[in-house]
């Protein structure tokens, strides 16, 4: 674990999206302290452009301060990526380890449950279930981890696959170890890295997700996020191109970073490039 | 005359690697009409001299002095331009694996006109057609008109590597490098592909450098041997000098590391036997989908055969002929569509899950590719302990027993807390013994267990193997590709060929004596035999 | 391909239909709100007669299974429905909005895989150079752009700020009366912006894809035998890195199309384009549970008939399959 | 950003597209009009049979095809328009209408009275709620011969007259839908009317195609050739359109409200307010008085006191309207300014709430209320943003609750909700627009846009019904004046702004907008100047 840490440090991009998340991260811890209140309070005259006194990213049709929507925004974009990438991973890594290991009656059920679930455009999924289960921040995130999972089902399921059919799980078994053991301690700990990188690019995906849903208006109207903004500011792009432009290069900083440091991620946990 | 001269070549390692060079101040002359064997064991530099001289050395990876000279000019110093004019014109090559060599996609035919056209300029299609059905007539392979239209994964291995030599006399090359042609080949097929080298070389008048790392090849068709170790020449000259009167001791350690020559192994009195296989059965089905047509292959059919404490069992066969599922089938790991396996008269196939544990405690079995066979993640005193801790042992105690067979193995209990990338192949495959016998069995399977391995290392697990079996009175089944191996290590040898028996007898009788036409023809393949032979016969000490 | 073959992907294929159906069926019913009230509500006249009558008329008073039944059978006669809010049959909603559609995604999946074909290719052949640091930090940055956002930024450059192309629509409805070119050429004006930023964010995945794929292949021995054979770099790439490195792209490129698709339901909305992306979001948020339901459907065998359409280039491409 | 900053980026860039050029003359947006029109639609209407439909985009579009009696001007003075001439009787029972004699349905046939009675006795009475409750105050309707038709009411009613509005009271072709199932009518694709445009294309998703009847009874009608209706469902392309000049006309609220000032400003264009008097729509919030603890006055009072009318006005509607002080829009006939006004006073808003016994909890909030969000858009998702921000002030949480259309309906409709926002169409007259919000009767459940916050005052009751049935302006007046004072103290609802359409259009254009309801108009005598 050591030499992967050392890999990744090593990696520039790694570093770059690391900084760039950390940034991201001091933005949401401090958004409370710098911007005590709420995003939504209208604290000065409307469309104010940046830079001018107190408000130094400006301000939108209603006078809301972009800066603080951009920091509070941050709090609920990491959430919602996060938590429904747990939920992605929880209902992917279970049944693709499931699929991987059971008997290939089982394991061709849940291949062609995958499969179905990846012709249904999912998208357009995550539209339907936020809608149909009305948008509130937990709606949302369930509709993200359900529309999620699929793709981490399938690595799960060709890594246990490969690592179960390699010689030491053999040995394991001729060793007299049992199934549940030789699944939790030889075949999972050796599936995970691959997993836990595409985990961790599924958090991008899932903020943007996330932010094109709020961007149609299906966000969760009590909380300030930045694909709100931008639907909110992108009916003013000629008046106040700060009002979508800013909350927009959030969102893609945020999840360069995060893929910039699935990529390092990838290249320290992979055992080719560390150990070599 | 001389051909090639390759003169004080040293080839740098990027920073990092685990030494400065790959290959330092090398010379050797490859003459017209001649071939010269360039052998060493794994990480001796001989291929990347082969790379050199084409120009083909990985980014990274450069020949920072020497000389190449071939035909007047320093291939080391050629342009890009100038170094293709000679690629697959003057100098061509064929490497070791013939199935990912050539390109997947474009149909053979394709593959060698391509190498054709280049050269030879502009040239009616017809014309190039006829020239490839001709040179494709000269490599043996049947029916050109058909082959050529075929693609790479349409033809058997060997046929593939006649493809590739094919390719590479198309332009009559004035030398022939080949990297390892034959070792990713089933031991007939190499046998061909040999004479095949040998045969064109003498036609085509080609200089032939050619690269192995097995003693018995270079016996059968050296003229000139070049031995490397590390990066640098241990001997040279030819091949009947150095391989009767080797004067440097690593030479005569890969000589005498071949196995296969010593006296042959007495057959004990069989007494009842321990595990019994009666008339077992399997073929593997794929189901393609709900209509289409599965595909079948038989990788065991009627089998039958047993093993008595302390016997050593070789199971025989090429690629494909069933003998890894028949050990898969004996520890339950792949279930037989039909037949017994009886373990002290009690039927595996019907024990229950604990009975099955305990079997397979007593049945342990060490794999081909030191590799994979050990968790990465794990240390390895841990994969050790993790055996005898499944059935009660306590930690203490475990780690106490991984700690002594660590040392059994020769590899000291220091080796307990380090992780398997640490260790080379050949320690690895101790390891994974050390593993299987932490169990205390009754029977060791080795699947293939010393074929990844340098012929030096190859011999010293073997040594140990034997070692333990007298020291354990264990019994063994040996799978192997390798005749001499089996003829090393086996009281009795058993033939496989597609799932079936072809024939089981006492070691001795069977090399002495053969009795299936399959059998003589493998016997008849191993490389050096004869010269082997006829070292065995000169008493030279072993 | 063998006969049984094709038979068995047929029989794979109808029984995913019939499960997506299904699907889609249950999760539109698990809906909360009745929608007898939704259509007439819309209509204008809401009282318990008109209820029952719009209940009756679309077997919503029916038991569940009964309307699933109802509505499988009607799926295998392609009848999709009509829609209570439209008052048109729902086939002929999609028919009139599949058109736009296709234009769109297949044109975005056309750009983004040549685009991304070409773009891999010379990051990969340029491995560890400017140019490839160049392409993939544009593909990364790219592969992280919220594609709305995309859509806005190159609204505000090449429609309000540079007047070149239009920020909306499909076609200047004027167009059509100057003759089939003009139409074409006013339907490819306004179809260049949508199919860029639906196309640009695939293109990116796409050269990232295919620049690990090309590099991948590069360290293949048949690569070493080309070279052997003194091939120049260029035949090289072109003879034997591109079809083999491209493999991958176009397997992955078919398991995005259902992504894409959604992807175009975010692209419509920002260019007002009249497609299937713009309906699903119409009924959506006015719960036109029948057109909801063709939708899911007509979509799902989109992705099914493009997956085949990959199939049948994978099989062009790679003569291991087509032999199986 | 600066054209000119833009320019450089793009250059720096290196991004030299010169092909793109190409595109760049074809692309001839602000093309002369040649006669005919390209106005917004937004959203696409369902249908575009008037008698069927009453949705806005319907209403605007169908009033092309389809026509009524009469004709409103600005002060909801009744004009001719299928009927010549009318009467009405001394008592107010009576009312006869004399047909224009050369009109024709658009398949050819006359128009006669005939139709008038089959619309308004048979079809509307079925498929037109608002139609239906007019109707049903007749006796009688008959036709004494083919250009003349008798209403005979069984009560006066003052606003009769004012139900003869296109959308209101449709007329429809007797030949056509007698005897059939209308919504299922095979014509419904083709809708034919008298009015002086005919539906030439309708292309999904894209656009409708009006073109002029050249049979139209009025001379000179209609003097546009064609009509475009194009379909754009986002609001920033809507403004688009109408700065490159793609489009030529848009109304109601296609245009955000914020764009509207610069779009007014730019000298190709021109915006009115004027052509929406009919509907006069006025603004509010709306509690559920059912819930605690809505139904206490003293907390409506002190919410009214924490919101600010002219912030509306201002900022989320960008100067669009002005505040409203009761039920009845100033635009309308029968308003009354002289009732309480409320002040925005946080101060009486909190001691209103101490009086309640709503003290501040630990985290200051006093109460923890939901609000409904409408789901139409822009204007309507701030006014929920701006409805918890103010009632934040007061120490009253208010938490969002989003839902699409159908949805909203459902849940209003059915009570299901703690407070929201609405916004009614007066249709003329108290009696036809503002009445079915505060009176019992109208409380009907599973309906929209009835007393859907449950208020309920025998003495409004009243009022109400004795104003609707007198004849005599002046009397009507008194008690509408009564009304207004007790429904201002009462709050059932909190009043917040007389909303203001913004017609924009090409400057060029003349005679667009010359009724009471504007847009919704025939455009026949719209032309290019």
């Amino acid at each position: 674990m050591n030499d992967s840490l050392r890999t990744f440090l090593r990696h520039p991009a790694g570093t770059v999206g690391l900084a760039i998340l950390a940034v991201v991260c001091v933005a949401a811890a401090l958004a409370p302290i710098l911007y005590p209140g709420s995003p939504w309070d209208m604290v000065g005259a409307p469309l104010r452009g940046p830079g001018t006194l107190g408000s130094f990213l400006g301000t939108d049709t209603m006078g809301r301060d972009i800066a603080s929507g951009v920091m509070h925004g941050a709090r609920v974009s990491l959430m919602i990526g996060i938590a429904s990438t747990l939920a992605a991973l929880l209902v992917g890594v279970t049944l693709g380890a499931i699929a991987g290991f059971a008997g290939e009656t089982i394991d061709l059920l849940i291949v062609r449950f995958i499969e179905i679930f990846q012709t249904i455009p999912n998208f357009v999924l995550a539209i339907l279930l936020v809608a149909i289960l009305t948008p509130s921040i937990w709606t949302i995130i369930l509709a993200i981890g359900l529309v999620s999972w699929p793709p981490l089902a399938r690595l799960t399921r060709i890594q246990v696959k490969s690592i179960a059919a390699r010689e030491f799980v053999q040995a394991a078994r001729c060793q007299g170890q049992g199934s549940l053991s030789i699944l939790l301690r030889h075949v999972i700990p050796n599936a995970i890295s691959p997993i836990i990188v595409t985990g961790s690019m599924t958090v991008a995906s899932a903020i943007l997700i996330e932010a094109a849903l709020s961007f149609m208006g299906l966000g969760d109207p009590n909380y300030m996020s930045w694909g709100y903004m931008i639907g909110a500011g992108r009916t003013v792009i000629r008046q106040a191109w700060w009002a979508s432009v800013f909350p927009g290069l959030a969102i893609l900083l945020t999840a360069v970073a995060i893929n910039l440091i699935g990529e390092a991620l990838n290249d320290a946990l992979n055992p080719k490039i560390s150990r070599s | 005359m001389t051909l090639l001269s390759v003169q004080n070549l040293s080839i740098v390692l990027p920073v990092g690697a685990d030494r400065s060079h790959a290959v330092s101040n090398v010379s050797f002359d490859v003459d017209e009409n001649q071939i010269v064997c360039l052998v060493g064991e794994s990480g001796s530099g001989k291929s990347m001299i082969a790379h050199a001289l084409l120009g083909l050395l990985p980014a990274g990876i450069e020949v920072d002095a020497g000389a190449l000279m071939f035909q007047g000019m320093d291939l080391a110093r050629l342009t890009p331009a100038q170094k293709r004019a000679v690629r697959g014109d003057r100098i061509s090559m064929i490497f070791q694996e013939p199935l990912t060599a050539l390109n997947p996609l474009k149909r053979v035919g394709e593959q060698v006109a391509e190498a054709v056209r280049i050269h030879a300029g502009p040239m009616p299609a017809k014309a190039v057609v006829a020239k490839v059905e001709e040179l494709f007539e000269q490599v043996g392979l049947p029916d050109p008109p058909r082959l050529r239209r075929a693609y790479p994964f349409q033809l058997s291995g060997g046929q593939r590597q006649r493809v590739m030599i094919a390719m590479a006399l198309c332009n009559n090359p004035k030398l022939l490098i080949a990297d390892e042609p034959t070792t990713a080949l089933d031991v007939t097929t190499q046998r061909q592909i040999l004479d095949l080298i040998k045969s064109l070389q003498k036609t085509h008048d080609m200089g032939v450098l050619f690269i192995t790392h097995d003693i018995g090849v270079v016996a059968d068709i050296a003229d000139k041997v070049v031995v490397l170790q590390k990066g640098g020449i241990v001997e040279s000259g030819e091949a009947k000098t150095v391989l009767t009167q080797p004067t440097q001791p690593y030479t005569r350690m890969l000589l005498d590391a071949v196995p296969g020559r010593g006296a042959f192994r007495k057959v004990g009195r069989s007494t009842t036997p321990v595990l019994e296989v009666r008339g077992l059965q399997k073929r593997f089905v794929t189901r393609q989908g709900l209509f289409a047509k599965p595909r079948e292959v038989v990788a065991a059919r009627d089998v039958s055969c047993q093993l008595a404490p302390g016997d050593t069992l070789a199971v025989v066969g090429e690629s494909g002929s069933g003998k890894s599922t028949l050990a898969r089938i004996l520890l339950r790991l792949v279930e037989p569509d039909a037949g017994e396996i009886l373990w002290h008269g009690a039927s595996v196939r019907d024990m229950n899950r604990k009975d099955l544990r305990n079997f397979r405690r007593k049945v342990q079995i060490v794999f081909q590719d030191p590799y994979s066979s050990l968790d990465p993640r794990l240390k390895v005193g841990e994969s050790i302990c993790r055996g005898p801790m499944a059935f009660g042992t306590s930690r203490i105690e475990a780690k106490r027993l991984a700690d002594r067979w660590l040392e059994r193995v020769g590899l000291g209990p220091q080796a307990f807390d380090r992780f398997p990338h640490e260790f080379s192949g050949g320690q690895r495959q101790r390891i994974c013994i050390a593993r299987a016998l932490a169990l205390q069995p009754e029977i060791l399977i080795a699947d293939e267990a010393v074929s990844a391995l340098d012929v030096s290392i190859q011999a010293q697990v073997l040594d140990l193997l034997n070692d333990l079996k007298v020291e354990m009175g264990l019994a063994m089944i040996f799978i192997t590709h390798d005749l001499r191996v089996a003829r090393e290590i086996a009281d009795r040898v058993l033939v496989m060929r597609q799932g079936q028996i072809e024939e089981e007898r006492p070691t001795e009788e069977l090399f002495e004596s053969p009795r299936s036409d399959y059998t003589k023809r493998l016997l008849d393949a191993v490389p050096g035999r004869s010269f082997f032979a006829a070292r065995a016969g000169l008493g030279v000490p072993a | 391909m063998s006969l049984r073959a094709i038979l068995s992907r047929l029989a794979g294929i109808v029984i995913t239909i019939f499960v997506i159906a299904t699907i889609n069926f249950v999760l539109v019913r698990a809906a909360p709100g009745d929608p007898a009230a939704v259509i007439a509500g819309q209509s204008g006249a809401t009282d318990e007669k008109f209820l029952q009558q719009v209940r009756a008329e679309y077997g919503l008073d029916k038991p569940y299974l009964v309307q699933l039944g109802a509505y499988l059978g009607k799926v295998a006669t392609l009848d999709l429905g009509y829609s209570y809010r439209l008052r048109r049959p729902v086939k002929d909603l999609i028919g009139e909005r599949l058109g736009p559609t296709l234009l769109l995604t297949l044109s975005a999946f056309t750009l983004s895989l040549l685009g991304g074909v070409v773009f891999g290719t010379l990051a990969g052949i340029r491995h560890g150079k400017w140019s490839d640091l160049a392409i993939s930090l544009v593909a990364l940055v790219l592969y992280a752009t919220p594609v709305f956002w995309l859509g806005l930024m190159l609204v505000l450059l090449f429609s309000i700020q540079l007047e070149w192309l239009p920020a909306f629509g499909y076609v200047d409805m004027r167009a059509g009366r100057l003759g089939t070119m003009a139409y074409a050429l006013d339907v490819l004006k306004h179809l260049c912006l949508p199919a860029v930023t639906l196309g640009a964010i695939y293109m990116a995945v796409y050269a990232r894809l295919m620049r690990s794929s090309l590099i991948e292949v590069a360290a293949e021995d048949y690569i070493k035998t080309a070279r052997a054979k003194g091939l120049k770099e260029g035949a090289v790439v072109r003879g034997h890195m591109l079809r083999n490195a491209s493999l991958p792209v176009i397997t992955f490129a078919g398991l995005q199309v259902g992504a894409m698709i959604g992807g175009a339901v975010v692209v419509e909305t920002v260019f007002s384009w009249p497609g299937l992306g713009r309906l699903t979001f119409d009924a959506v948020t006015s719960r036109d549970y029948p057109v909801l339901l063709g939708l899911f459907l007509v979509m799902s065998i989109l992705v099914i008939c493009v997956n085949l359409l990959t199939d049948l280039i994978h099989r062009l491409v790679d003569p291991r399959l087509a032999v199986r | 950003m600066k054209r000119r900053g833009f320019n450089k980026m793009l250059l720096g860039a290196g991004v030299a597209l010169p092909a793109l050029n190409l595109f760049r003359d074809g692309v001839a947006y602000a093309q002369g009009p040649s006669g005919g029109l390209t106005a917004i639609i937004n959203p696409e209407p369902p249908v575009l049979v008037l008698p069927l439909n009453q949705q806005i985009p319907t209403g605007t579009i169908g009033g092309k095809i389809y026509e009524s009696l009469l004709d409103y001007d600005f002060d909801l003075k009744p004009r001719p328009q299928l009927a010549e001439s009318w009467e009405i009787s001394e008592d107010g029972l009576t009312y006869t209408f004399h047909l224009v004699k050369n009109a024709k349905w658009h398949d050819g046939k006359p128009f006669t009275s005939a139709d008038v009675v089959f619309s308004c006795n048979v079809m509307l009475k079925e498929v037109h709620p608002r139609a239906r409750g007019v109707f049903e105050r007749c006796e009688s309707i008959t036709a004494p011969d083919d250009y003349t038709v008798v209403f005979k009411l069984k009560s006066p009613f003052g606003p009769f007259l004012l139900a003869f509005e296109t959308s209101s009271a449709p007329m429809a072709p007797k030949h056509i839908y007698e005897g059939t199932d209308y919504r299922k009518n095979p014509t419904n694709d083709t809708p034919i009317g008298t009015g002086p445009f005919k539906l030439k294309e309708w292309q999904r998703g894209s656009y409708i195609h009006l073109v002029a009847n050249e049979d139209y009874y009025l001379k000179g009608q209609p003097a546009l050739t064609e009509i475009f209706y194009k379909i754009i469902p986002d609001g920033a392309s809507r403004s688009v359109a109408m700065e490159s000049g793609e489009a030529q006309l848009s109304q109601f609220a296609d245009i955000e409200p914020f764009d509207v000032p610069r779009l007014a400003s730019m000298p190709n264009l021109k915006m009115t307010t004027k052509g929406y008097e009919f509907f006069s729509p006025v603004l509010w919030y709306e509690m559920n008085l059912r819930k605690k603890p809505f139904d206490d006055l003293r907390f409506r009072k002190a919410v009214r006191h924490l919101l600010d009318p002219k912030f509306i006005v201002e900022r989320i509607n960008f100067g669009l309207g002005k505040p409203a002080t009761g039920p009845i829009a100033s635009t309308t006939r029968f308003y009354d300014p002289n009732v309480t006004i409320y002040k925005t006073d946080v101060a009486a808003a909190t001691a209103l709430l101490d009086e309640m016994g709503l003290k501040p909890g630990a985290n200051g909030v006093r109460a923890t209320i939901r609000f409904l969000v409408v789901p139409f858009g822009e204007m309507w998702t701030r006014l929920g943003e701006y409805f918890r921000q103010a009632l934040k002030q007061g120490g009253i949480e208010v938490v969002l609750d989003t839902t699409d259309p159908a949805g909203f309906a459902e849940k209003v409709s059915n009570w299901d909700f703690e407070t929201t926002s609405n916004m009614l169409y007066q249709n003329g007259d108290p009696a036809l627009g503002v009445a079915r919000s505060y009176i019992s009767s109208n409380i009907r459940k599973g309906v929209m846009f009835t007393n859907t916050e449950g208020y309920s005052n025998p003495e409004v009751d009243d009022l109400f019904a004795r104003a609707a049935v007198l004849t005599s302006d002046k009397e009507r007046a008194a008690l509408y004046s009564k009304v207004q004072k007790i429904l201002v103290d009462d709050l059932p609802v909190l009043w917040m702004t007389e909303q203001q359409f913004p017609t924009i259009h090409d400057a060029r254009l003349e005679n667009l907008i010359d009724s009471a309801i504007g847009v919704n108009g025939t455009f026949g005598r719209t032309r290019w100047a």
